[in-house]
């Protein structure tokens, strides 16, 4: 007995003694786990130790287990200094219970209102205070094509509108190759979804589906055209493709044997690990139009509640070296995002990540993605009945009626 | 050495009692053999005294000590189970041993009475042997010198030598009387074989249901059951049952009429004064019952069983059939007829309703 | 006569039986039934990421009985439990038996059918996903070998692809079946075969009359066992499927793991715990029930 | 022996070869998987030898691949994982041994409801559990600690354990426990001295499964041992897992089988713990 009182002291210690270290200790947790994401973590890392604080880095792989740990330590009275989740309301219940603490000044000093998409700041900011730091935009639903295939497929151009796309995915088939390299994982089938929502559908629409719940909208006609539209890309995708990776079916247009792949601008990092580049190997498409939105999706740092003031000082400390356009910039180059905000000096990145900042230029085509503006529980919800519908063969009157309730508040 | 006494038994399950309101003594240094057919609790009233088995009611004493509810160890009892129950993963010296550590016993000591035991048991040579790696005779004489080495005041055999064979369960048998003669300790032994039973007990008790039939010395027991199920339960051949009357004779002498023919029952010792017409069975060992050229009653031989140094007869008399034994070699032909005699001093006489002896 | 024995007069043993018990009747109390309880009063609340004090009645049950996903979900658990508990069980059974008959190399061969056992499944999830996926695994493989015809591909299809879970969870779990059953034929005494022998009973004979019995509580230990993987199946599906084709394989740990952490719907995950383990119960018990009267076997010490 | 025996002993090693083959496919494709460069592996030829082998992806695995900002692979998490998972079997196991004795043999009043109960709570996900049993031990000031995961995994094994002790000591003839009793035997010396070295079978069955069940945890370690104890399926998820990151396959298997390599050893030295035997002839007639 006395042992374990001897090792639940030290471990007492231990948390207390640690704040005395060089600068503001700061814990993270953080799901970057992977060889690509580790680099981009390590330019956060960088950044928050030359500005003299030490990093304690804690990963732990796949978002939901990072954040479950995450709020498990906060239950636990051992909470990290900061933890990462989306850019998404998966922390609005951390704020109700008053478990995270405000960075105000930090977001004030910044001038964060001006800087940030309102978009961004409308999950950031809670009733007029600041509870997370974001550090990136990651795009979720571009259209990613091999110039390969397409060589192999006689397709010249790349695609300027739906129909076109559609002709083109004919083509694809026609020349023996996969038309739509799809991964058939619920949230993969998710992002095809809000791509075709995003495109078929247009901003209002998407808004009024999925910001609104708008039950006149869920079943009516247009809405009716994005379901039938994203069922028929179904048709595209080879017979492997149910529980794939995302990776595997980049390969495969990697390999050249499939032609197009609806994902998240993180692709770029399969694409650059088999030596291939945007433009010349492969090329990517934001969305159709002049008008075509772009989906917001990303990440933040929130900052458990303590009262420590060594740990607010880092907190405060790590929040403001987040969103340093330096860091950003560096951040997003090895991650594949963009930076959150549009002041910054884009030279160094890539083709699609410069068309990208070009469209967020403006602020007309800010769209959130789907978890901005539902509950995890209704996004959950709504893709549970996409990724069936995809599966399935079910009537589409049923899909809308069911998302129709599903989002019901 | 000690001796047992049982007041007012009860021992239950759930919900069913296998004994109830038993009463029995044992006494000092004497050998006592519970007998009975399976199911009537002799085992379980083994296991009461033992401690084994929780007792509803009644006091169990030991030594002129109340062990009622003590702890099995504390009985000052020794036990010997049917499979023998040896600690495997235990040498033989070590199983032998074993109550003598738990004890505190000082090496010298154990060393000194496990020594005796092998000795007494023939197993010196085995000590070092695992339980796997000796026969069955040999794994129940360790059982067997596994109580003897406490010096118990009382021993507890439990059906100890059913799982041998023929020959071996005789060899121990014997080994078991010699060593209670050497020893003299009070023994309580359960079995349901009739000749360990006979040949061990200083005092046989047959149990039914729960319940003692009869207590008494193995002769007494054999020669006067209480009962006909006492009767019918020991001795082998069986005893002859035949169904009859009581008659008074001319004389004013009680007669009993059988099919067969009328057997005087001058000879015969009444419990109670007899009354005539009463409907009775005649219990009749086949020893009893004398071929005699001159004899009053004539029968048919319908099969001869040699057995070496006798025989046994099957004798039709009068449609009943009795079984005879007929010492020595030589035996009568089939379907011969013969004449014989009943030795009247030696029946017994049952309530044919009551079952209970005359 | 005396009294019955006093509650407090208790002989030695027991005591110390009851105190050697206190560990786990205090396990039980608290980490099993506490928690019971807790799950209980949260699945009556509307609880999201934390516990709350609002009870909205069987509200969170009613969601959960309209959900599509769940009731799925519950349909599979009950295929894949007959399935996998059956099939882990036969061929444990017959690897135990043959791997018993004095074969060369039994170290290795053992070895060989328990190293599934070793290996989470994050990663042999994946394999199998290859293994079975039509265009990289066996189909494929078959197929270049000039068997055109062949048709392997379970695991894309909605109706099949459960099975593809039971064939990857009994490959993992048999060897370990077939350790306990090792370990449960080895205790059988050996003096069986030679009296067996004598009898001139055929080998399988006696396999099927006499060992099998014998071995009762080993299978009946696997059987429980395999039952809480059941309930507990997770990894593989996650690994193998997600849940899909579309919710094909969706199994009830995976739903309310899903709303436990992702969707942040504590009172919803509760009420599927409270559920499945109602059902799981309601199966079981009368099972066992059924054994403890059939194995008692009157009072020990 | 009869002529018909070598037919009989033919149908035996096909069924444990076809078998061993069966069992042996998946790790034959981990094998030459984790021999593959990437290029090769996109490729999709799964069941291909390695064109290039490469030893690579397991000197990343155990000590270069990068999770966050530690780059030292699997390795970080080794001494962790043996000084979780020794208490955390031999823990479970004595009690599990002591519950199954006491619930066998001497079965104290009520313990057959708690034996129920107890298998009852067999049943519960463990993450259902967790939530409350981090403000339990939380509040007994052993959340995140060495202590901490040990009795978290000493609660959680303790249905199978007892159980399989239960059922194994149900088997041993009562006769025998009622001669040590007679003996003098106590509690803890018929446990000690008669019991559990009649349990060699049955403890190793259960070593195999806690050690394989402890070292091969990763939601329990990962919540409840705190940053200093974290064991390697800590690192070895950090490698595999990944929803949006890039996937090296390869380093992947490797990682995988290197992790698994200490229950494996178990598995092979338990053999003799396996050989017939033990308990042959002794525990009956």
């Amino acid at each position: 007995m006395l042992k374990f009182a001897c090792i639940a002291a030290s471990a007492l210690t231990f948390t207390v003694g640690s704040v005395h270290a060089a600068g503001p200790k700061a814990e993270v947790i953080h799901w970057w786990t992977s060889g690509g994401e580790s680099a981009a973590v390590k330019t956060l890392a960088d950044a928050y130790t030359n500005a003299g604080g030490v990093w304690v880095d804690t990963a732990i792989a796949l978002g939901e287990q990072a954040r479950s740990v995450a709020v498990n330590r906060i239950l636990g009275g051992n909470p990290p200094t900061a933890a990462q989740f989306n850019t998404s309301k998966q922390f609005l219940d951390l704020v109700e219970q008053g478990m995270l603490n405000p960075i105000d000044n930090v977001a004030q000093q910044q001038g964060w209102d001006k800087l940030l998409p309102e978009t961004v700041l409308s999950v950031v900011r809670v009733k007029g205070h600041y509870y997370a730091a974001p550090v990136n935009i990651h795009m979720p639903t571009w259209i990613w094509y091999s110039k390969a295939a397409f060589k192999q497929a006689g397709i010249g151009a790349e695609p300027k509108t739906v129909d076109e796309l559609f002709a083109v995915l004919d083509k694809l088939r026609a020349a023996g190759l996969v038309p739509l390299a799809h991964g058939g994982q619920p949230w993969q089938d998710n992002i095809v979804f809000t791509a075709v929502l995003a495109n078929v559908g247009g901003t209002e629409l998407y808004l009024k589906v999925l910001r609104d719940k708008d039950r006149q909208a869920i079943e009516g006609e247009a809405f009716k055209k994005v379901l039938l539209s994203f069922k028929r890309l179904q048709s595209y995708t080879d017979k492997g493709s149910p529980g794939r990776n995302w990776n595997d079916a980049t390969s495969m247009l990697i390999a050249g044997k499939a032609g197009v792949q609806i994902m998240g601008d993180w692709a770029k990092g399969e694409f650059a690990q088999a030596h291939q580049s945007p433009g010349k190997d492969f090329g990517c498409i934001a969305g159709f139009g002049a008008k075509s939105p772009y989906i917001i999706q990303g990440d933040v740092f929130v900052f458990p509640k303590t009262s420590d003031p060594q740990a607010i000082k880092a907190q405060q400390l790590l929040a403001g070296v987040m969103l340093a356009p330096v860091t950003q910039v560096a951040f997003s180059n090895k991650k594949g995002s963009i930076p959150v905000r549009t002041d910054v000096d884009v030279s160094s990145m890539d083709l699609c990540a410069q068309q990208g900042l070009a469209i967020m230029k403006d602020k007309s085509r800010h769209l959130g993605n789907g978890e901005i503006y539902m509950s995890p529980d209704q996004n959950g919800a709504l893709t549970d009945i996409l990724t069936a519908y995809w599966n399935k063969n079910q009537p589409v009157e049923k899909v809308q009626k069911d998302i129709a309730a599903a989002l019901k508040n | 050495m000690a001796d047992i006494k049982i007041s007012d038994l009860r021992i239950g399950y759930a919900n069913t009692t296998v004994i109830e309101g038993l009463d029995l003594e044992v006494m000092d240094g004497e050998f006592l053999v519970l007998l009975g057919p399976s199911g009537c609790g002799k085992s379980t009233l083994l296991h009461g005294i033992a401690g084994l088995q929780d007792v509803a009611a009644g006091t169990i004493a030991i030594g002129g000590v109340d062990m009622t509810h003590a702890d099995p160890t504390d009985r000052n009892i020794g036990m010997v189970f049917q499979s023998y129950a040896l600690y495997p993963t235990m040498s033989v010296e070590r199983n032998m041993s074993f109550s003598l550590r738990v004890k505190g016993f000082s090496r010298q000591e154990i060393a000194r009475r496990v020594e005796r035991a092998a000795q007494m048991l023939q197993l010196t040579e085995l000590l070092q042997r695992k339980p796997a790696q000796l026969s069955g005779g040999q794994r129940q004489r360790v059982a067997i010198g596994r109580a003897l080495v406490r010096d118990a005041g009382v021993f507890l055999f439990d059906e100890p030598l059913s799982n041998l064979d023929a020959q071996l369960r005789t060899e121990l048998r014997r080994e078991l009387k010699l060593l209670h003669k050497r020893l003299g300790t009070t023994m309580v032994y359960v079995t349901h074989d009739q000749v360990e039973a006979m040949t061990l007990a200083s005092r046989i008790v047959v149990m039914r249901a729960g319940h003692i039939e009869q207590i008494g010395t193995p002769g007494d027991v054999y020669a006067r059951p209480n009962n006909l199920f006492v009767a019918s339960f020991l001795g082998a051949p069986a005893m002859n049952m035949l169904g009859g009357t009581l008659v008074a004779a001319h004389d004013g002498a009680i007669a009993l009429k059988l099919q067969g023919g009328k057997v005087g029952l001058s000879g015969y010792a009444f419990l109670d004064a007899p009354q005539a017409a009463r409907e009775v069975v005649l219990g009749l060992r086949p020893e009893s019952l004398h071929l005699d050229p001159a004899g009053p009653f004539e029968g048919t031989v319908v099969l001869v069983e040699p057995m070496g140094n006798h025989s046994v007869l099957s004798i039709d008399w009068a449609g009943q059939h009795l079984s005879c034994l007929l010492p020595g070699g030589e035996a009568p032909a089939l379907e011969s007829v013969l004449r014989f005699a009943i030795d009247t001093t030696q029946i017994s006489l049952f309530d044919r309703y009551t079952e209970r002896r005359l | 006569m005396t009294a019955p024995r006093s509650w407090w007069k208790v002989r030695p043993g027991h005591f110390s039986a009851g105190v050697a018990l206190l560990p786990l009747a205090l396990i039980v109390l608290v980490a099993y039934v506490g928690t019971v309880l807790w799950t209980l009063r949260v699945s009556l609340t509307n609880a999201r990421t934390f516990p709350s004090d609002v009870y909205v009645g069987l509200a969170q049950y009613e969601r959960l009985f309209q959900n599509e996903r769940w009731l799925l979900s519950l349909n599979n658990l009950a295929l894949y439990g007959l399935l996998f508990i059956s099939l882990s069980i036969a061929l444990g059974l017959l690897l135990a038996v043959f791997i018993d008959q004095k074969v060369r190399g039994e170290g290795l061969l053992r070895t060989v059918f328990l190293y599934p056992y070793a290996m989470s499944f994050v990663a042999t999830g994946l394999v199998w996903q290859w293994l079975l996926n039509p265009e990289l695994g066996l189909q494929n493989a078959v197929q270049a070998l000039g068997f055109a015809g062949v048709q392997f591909d379970w695991i894309v299809d909605q109706d099949k692809v459960m099975y593809t879970i039971v064939l990857a969870t009994v490959w993992q779990a048999s060897g370990f079946v077939m350790a306990l059953l090792l370990a449960g034929l080895r205790s059988i005494d050996a003096q069986i075969w030679n009296a067996a022998r004598i009898d001139g009973i055929p080998t399988w004979q006696v396999y099927v009359f006499i060992v099998l019995p014998m071995l009762g509580e080993s299978i009946a230990t696997v059987f429980v066992l395999l039952l809480t993987a059941t309930v507990k199946l997770f990894d593989a599906v996650v690994s193998m499927t997600q849940g899909g084709p579309g919710n094909a394989s969706e199994v009830p740990a995976k739903f309310i793991m899903d709303h436990l952490f992702g969707r942040a719907n504590l009172a919803l995950a509760s009420a599927g715990s409270v559920v499945l383990l109602l059902t799981v119960l309601a199966l079981v018990a009368p099972l066992l029930y059924a054994r403890s009267r059939y194995h008692r076997r009157g009072e020990r010490l | 022996m009869s002529g018909r025996i070598p037919v009989a002993r033919w149908g035996i090693y096909f069924f444990l070869l076809g078998a061993a083959l069966f069992f042996l496919l998946p790790a034959y494709v981990m094998l030459v998987t984790s021999l593959k460069s990437m290029d090769e592996i996109r490729l999709g030829r799964i069941f291909a030898l390695p064109g290039l082998l490469t030893a690579e992806p397991w000197i990343s695995a155990w000590s270069g691949a990068c999770t966050g900002l530690n780059c030292e692979g699997i390795r970080g998490g080794f001494w962790n994982s043996v000084a979780i998972a020794i208490p955390s079997t031999v823990l479970p196991i004595l009690l599990g041994a002591l519950n199954g004795y006491a619930l066998s043999f001497w079965r104290p009043r009520g313990s057959q409801t708690l034996f129920a109960v107890l298998m009852a709570g067999a049943f519960i996900p463990a993450q259902v559990m967790m939530y409350p049993l981090i403000q339990i031990l939380a509040a007994l000031g052993i959340f995140g600690s060495l202590v901490g995961i040990v009795l978290v995994h000493t609660i959680f094994s303790m249905p199978v354990m007892t159980l399989l002790f239960r059922n194994y000591y149900v088997s041993i003839p009562t006769e025998l426990f009622h001669a040590a009793r007679i003996d003098g035997g106590g509690f803890y010396r018929i446990f000690f001295e008669l019991v559990l070295p009649m349990s060699v079978p049955i403890v190793t069955v259960a070593a195999i499964m806690q050690i394989t069940g402890v070292w091969n945890d990763y939601i329990l370690g990962l919540v409840f041992a705190g940053r200093e104890h974290l064991p390697m399926t800590v690192q070895l998820n950090n490698i595999i897992n990944t929803t949006t990151g890039t996937r090296l396959y390869n380093v992947n298997m490797a990682a995988t089988i290197l992790t698994s390599l200490v229950p494996l050893a178990v598995y092979f030295a338990s053999g003799r713990w396996f050989v017939r035997g033990i308990t042959a002839g002794a525990l009956k007639g």
